[in-house]
């Protein structure tokens, strides 16, 4: 079987993927998950996985760069999007509804999280940035949680996590707005089994997976619609 | 090298650990005192029910505190009419999920110390005319003062070193929320090793000190029964 | 007054039942056997315990009845345990200025009560640092400086030295003519010295309550046998010899002479005769301090161990015993049956001198 | 509706909870009774140190952890030459993080307890010809036994709780390290709110089991000595 | 044997000296007011305390000196603590058998002893369930069935009702011919007939060791306070009167009768007389069971409180006090430098009989 170490918020799309190719294959994926960055210290410690997938570039090339991960083999396997939800909202949501939106808001951590990270790009690109008072997410699923629960009436998230609990009164965000949000994944050099791993970053970037990758909200390189 | 967030986290962290300590320290005396006193068939139940943020992961005990102080609940709810402001994302909310969370560091020396308190003295207190409560101030207070130093500088410290509550429920507002902790667990991730090692070791440092004072003052005090 | 009729049972067993009553004034002694149940008796007139039923009146107060249960604090006693209880957490001062914190009046002061059980020296020490005796002594000091309207002492003596139970016996038979005390003690000694009334308690049960003598006297009671050293016989009054302050009475028509406090009314007594304070005579002996001659019959001769023997001796319808040595038996030649002369000095009838 | 996962976590958890509370017994009395009765100048310090992991974020403690298990430490390094296998993402060094992380939670009850302990009957031990150790098995052991229960019932639901440090240095690989706490934090993270609700009333459900059960047996305990 | 130089100090003051050496046989009795040192004396003894420096040497045995210190627990010896310290976790049988834990052989059973000792119904209580005398014997077993080679008893009667004393009093003294004991009182009665050999402790320090008697006669000791009731005199030993067990005497030539146990040899003896028990006469009195007769010089004529007198008799070169009532002062007309005789029974001067 092949340790796969998954960054929390693709966990869920993750499972649906391996089970599949544990059907085709036969070859079982054990997956480990956490947040990006505490994935990053394990491998750095020399965890025994076998595959990292990170949720954003940054880590994923400094593993690369690292004598952890293999040179050469990085790759994106999907591409984030966000969405600015207010589950609460009287109106239809759109890109009128968060200019005019006042308070506070949830986001992910900028520093930790790269949805974070976009969220400030996106507001920043829309001059938003100091309309709003924040509360911070360590994740994505943390921030989602913030409104989900009630306890914040809107907040920029994953438009996956929308897609997976059916969440509605949302505005996406276009790709525009913001840089990239890139989740890649590298082969790690402790890995004895690197041509499974092969197969499997192969069937991860297969076409049927990325359309069932895109069906989750996400982007895809290969193939951007 | 330490940013100002990082300071504000300090003070911050300081300030919440105090007021949770000193909040503990009224309320689990009478609590601490009943759990070890009564008769009552429910006692096992409420005693366990204190235990319990010892057993559930602090990021899932988190979890349901955030629920629950949703404004949509009952708590959360009466919190917003009567203040107009949420629980979560606040310094009172912090201070209550601390106060939860600390509980059982608070409880329990004081309940051990109070259990094993020879009742001949709660006696003669009796037979001087004291009535429950100057009992207990008079008499039981001063006779397991080294629990209840114990039990502050647990609450004290188990607040500081709280994480996974906070995380939840704070929502990592600088000045507001963002907590030590979090500022550690912030460098950590962020790769900043060099903030990270230097808030630890002032932490380790700041904490060694405490316990060292503390556990030194308790010292004297048990050298005595020792020597005695 | 005491008004009392308590019952504790456990598993459908009686195990103590205290009914009976007494006036509070002065010292009124607790006697009994090691298990008698006589510190039970003071945890339950000191409210401690719970778990008896019955009603409890004390100084025209009720202090438990069916609907009433007084708690220990505001009973206003003072309470001596039989062990002394110091707090260990503060020094024998701190202990005592503890005790005065609810204290209204105190007959005393702490300087006072250090000068009058010589512990001045001893304030400043730790409880741990203290001989037993010297913590007995602060524990007494303790329960009269919270000003009781009743004091309760348990065996408050028995760890303490005769030097010291002279400086405190005194004290305490002064202390209660402010104080009503009631006093566990299994010293004899101390009964006849402090107390007009004794309660006897006997498995669990107040067997008896009256004057010590009386009560000692009686060969019905679980008191009897202490009275192999001696035998009671009973007095019937004559007149009172005020220059002298002794009694003069008949033992069975025989004139005797027992010194003693003046009594209130001229009334019979009962008097204990210790067998080896009796000495025998074939013939009267004159100009000597022997006061009292009564003419007996020998009625048994006993041999004891160590080369002594006990007579029992008749003196008409009453008995006493004697205990003399082998020797002055083959001297006088005692045999059963023969009459002879009993000498007891008017100084061994009276009770107690300290 | 729990995954197949969820019961091997369960299962772990309680394995690891279980050996935990097993060493912790084992080499906390000694610790304690040492901590409790030596005069050693340095003992305050290492009072300080046992008290530690109550002060620091598990996951700060969990991050040195994981630097110091590295192969490339001397710990770490030293582990892998004797075994051939790494410390970190191991059930034997998940087992040292916990017993480092609950020692204070089994060590403070039972060090509170023997400082209470009258010391009068360590010397009636000693007149009987009990030796020190024979004193601690048979007079010591059995009048605290009170102590030793809430002490290990401590221990036992801290590392059943545990999840900060677990979460850094098991890896979360399932069967091997995958603890119920980190589970039931996955599902907190990945919104699968039905199980994680499952989880934690399963969870809770068993800790007021055990402890309402320990408590209930400590109050038969204690209750005969309010009686007495 | 068991010697000891042994000292404490505290702030550069000493706090205790204990210094001498006794034969360990039988009893040897502790005496000393409450505070005296008695308690901290037994806890270097056991190795309780182990704060004293100097030498302690026991049964041929170094038990502590400069390089030495033996632990309690290879001591073997057995101690009653002056408080009963039984464990609260365990009820009386538990006690009782965790004492056996590491006996070697007993001279008792535990059955044996609850017979003796009369605690038989309470083997099954709890400890807090045993009044203060019942744990008081549950302790005394406790240490005896240690098997110990040496028994420390710290107030062992003091909780402990007559009965009970009566039958432990006997006991322990039979049990002493296979065990020594060292035995602190405040009793003089239990002194007197446990043992033959007493260290007497004053203020930290060993004033004196020796036969009980003698110490008590002894002016110089810190024992006269016990001696105002009577005066201790010197006996020259003449001849011993084995058929009645019975030393003949001599008080300045003049014959005494002194009942006692057989002496190992013919030695001069002291032996106090108590004053209540002279008996003074203008003439010679025959035909009685009065032993004594010593002719004596009224030297001095004290008033009492409580109608009696002492006077102060001189029978030579010594002196012997006697109380009477005024009474027969008066009746005898007695008067400072009369010539009167002083008798005393035989009885009344064996030191204590039960
Ligand atoms: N809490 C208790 N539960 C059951 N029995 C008890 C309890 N306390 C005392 N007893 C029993 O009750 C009886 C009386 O005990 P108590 O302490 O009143 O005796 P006492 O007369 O004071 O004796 P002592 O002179 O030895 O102190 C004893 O047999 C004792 O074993
Ligand atoms: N740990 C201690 N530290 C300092 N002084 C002490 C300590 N223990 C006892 N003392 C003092 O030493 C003296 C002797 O005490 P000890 O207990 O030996 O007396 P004791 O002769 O047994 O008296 P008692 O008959 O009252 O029991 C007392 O004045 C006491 O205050
Ligand atoms: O899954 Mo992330 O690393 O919190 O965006
Ligand atoms: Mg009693
Ligand atoms: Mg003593």
């Amino acid at each position: 079987s092949i340790k796969v170490a998954v960054a929390s918020n693709f966990k869920t799309t993750l499972i649906e993927i391996a089970a599949l190719y544990e059907i085709e294959t036969g070859q079982k994926i054990l997956i480990s998950s956490a947040s990006t960055g505490i994935l990053y210290h394990q491998i750095q410690q020399g965890a025994p996985f076998d595959l990292f997938l990170s949720a954003d570039l940054k880590r994923a090339k400094l593993t690369e760069d690292s004598n952890k991960g293999v040179s050469g083999s990085r790759f994106t396997y999907a591409q984030g999007r966000i969405a600015f939800w207010a589950p609460k909202h009287a109106d239809f949501v759109n890109a009128d509804t968060l200019q005019k939106f006042k308070g506070r808001i949830a986001i992910a951590n900028p520093k930790l999280a790269p949805y974070g990270l976009a969220t400030e790009q996106t507001l920043n690109n829309l001059n938003l940035l100091q309309q709003f008072s924040y509360v911070q997410g360590a994740n994505i699923s943390q921030t989602y949680q913030f409104i989900d629960s009630g306890n914040v009436k809107a907040g920029f998230v994953a438009y996956s996590l929308l897609l997976e609990h059916q969440g509605r009164n949302f505005f996406l965000i276009p790709t525009s707005y913001h840089q990239p949000i890139l989740q890649q994944g590298v082969l790690l050099t402790g890995s004895k089994k690197s041509l499974e791993v092969y197969n499997f970053m192969d069937y991860l970037t297969s076409t049927t997976i990325q359309r069932l990758i895109r069906s989750k909200g996400y982007l895809t390189i290969k193939y951007v619609n | 090298m330490l940013t100002e967030l990082d300071y504000s986290a300090i003070i911050l962290t300081f300030k919440l650990a105090g007021l949770t300590t000193l909040i503990l320290l009224i309320i689990s005396p009478p609590l601490a005192w009943w759990l070890a006193r009564s008769r009552f068939v429910l006692r096992p139940f409420i005693e366990a029910l204190v235990a319990l943020p010892l057993v559930l992961p602090p990021t899932v005990l988190g979890f349901y505190l955030l629920i629950s102080f949703s404004p949509d609940n009952f708590i959360g709810g009466l919190w917003l009419r009567l203040t107009g402001d949420t629980l979560a994302f606040s310094f009172i909310g912090l201070l209550i999920a601390s106060v939860i969370y600390s509980l059982p560091f608070v409880v329990q020396p004081l309940q051990s110390a109070f259990v094993n308190l020879d009742k001949d003295y709660l006696e003669v207190a009796a037979t001087l005319g004291f009535n429950s409560t100057e009992t207990f101030y008079k008499v039981v207070f001063p006779m397991v003062l080294p629990s209840f130093i114990i039990a502050g500088a647990l609450g004290f410290a188990h607040t500081v070193g709280e994480f996974g509550v906070v995380l939840m429920i704070g929502g990592n507002i600088p000045g507001e929320t963002q907590l030590l902790s979090i500022a550690l667990f912030d460098h950590v991730e962020t790769l900043q090793y060099q903030q990270a090692h230097l808030l630890s070791f002032g932490l380790l440092a700041f904490s060694m000190t405490l316990l060292v004072l503390i556990y030194g003052v308790l010292k004297k005090r048990q050298q005595r029964m020792i020597d005695a | 007054m005491l008004k009392f009729n308590l019952k504790k049972s456990a598993q459908h067993k009686l195990l103590f039942h205290f009914q009976g009553q007494v006036e509070l004034q002065g010292i009124c002694a607790v006697f009994g056997d090691s298990g008698a149940g006589k510190t039970s008796f003071f945890r339950v007139l000191a409210g401690l315990d719970n778990t008896f039923c019955g009603s409890l009146e004390c100084l025209g107060k009720t202090w438990q009845d069916n609907a009433t249960f007084i708690k220990t604090e505001k009973r206003h006693i003072g309470m001596v345990f039989q062990e002394p209880r110091l707090f260990p957490h503060l020094d024998a001062l701190g202990n005592l200025k503890l005790a005065m914190k609810k204290t209204v009046n105190s007959l005393y002061t702490i300087a006072e009560l250090a000068a009058l059980l010589d512990f001045e020296p001893l304030l400043n020490k730790k409880t741990q640092q203290l001989s037993g005796g010297q913590k007995q002594r602060i524990a007494i000091a303790r329960a009269i400086l919270t000003g009781p309207d009743l004091l309760l002492m348990d065996e408050p003596m028995s760890s303490l030295d005769q030097h010291s139970r002279e400086l405190l016996l005194p004290f305490i038979k002064k202390l209660s003519e402010r104080i009503p005390i009631i006093y566990i003690t299994h010293s004899m000694q101390e009964v006849f010295y402090l107390s007009q009334k004794m309660i006897l308690i006997n498995q669990g049960e107040i067997e008896s309550i009256g004057c010590p003598q009386s009560l000692f006297l009686n060969l019905d009671l679980s008191l009897a046998k202490h009275n192999h050293s001696g035998l009671i016989v009973n007095v019937q009054a004559v007149h009172w010899d005020d220059e002298f302050s002794v009694l003069h009475g008949l033992i069975d028509q025989q004139t005797i002479l027992v010194a003693m406090e003046k009594p209130l009314s001229l009334e019979d007594i009962s008097i204990k005769i210790e067998s080896k304070d009796v000495i025998l005579a074939t013939q009267k002996l004159e100009f000597s301090s022997l006061q009292n001659c009564l003419r007996v019959r020998v009625e048994q001769i006993e041999h004891l161990p160590t080369s002594s023997v006990l007579l029992t001796l008749n003196t008409g319808n009453q008995k006493i015993l004697a205990k003399i040595t082998i020797k002055s038996l083959y001297e006088l030649k005692l045999t059963v049956n023969q009459n002879i002369f009993a000498y007891i000095k008017a100084m061994s009838i009276s009770a107690f001198d300290s």
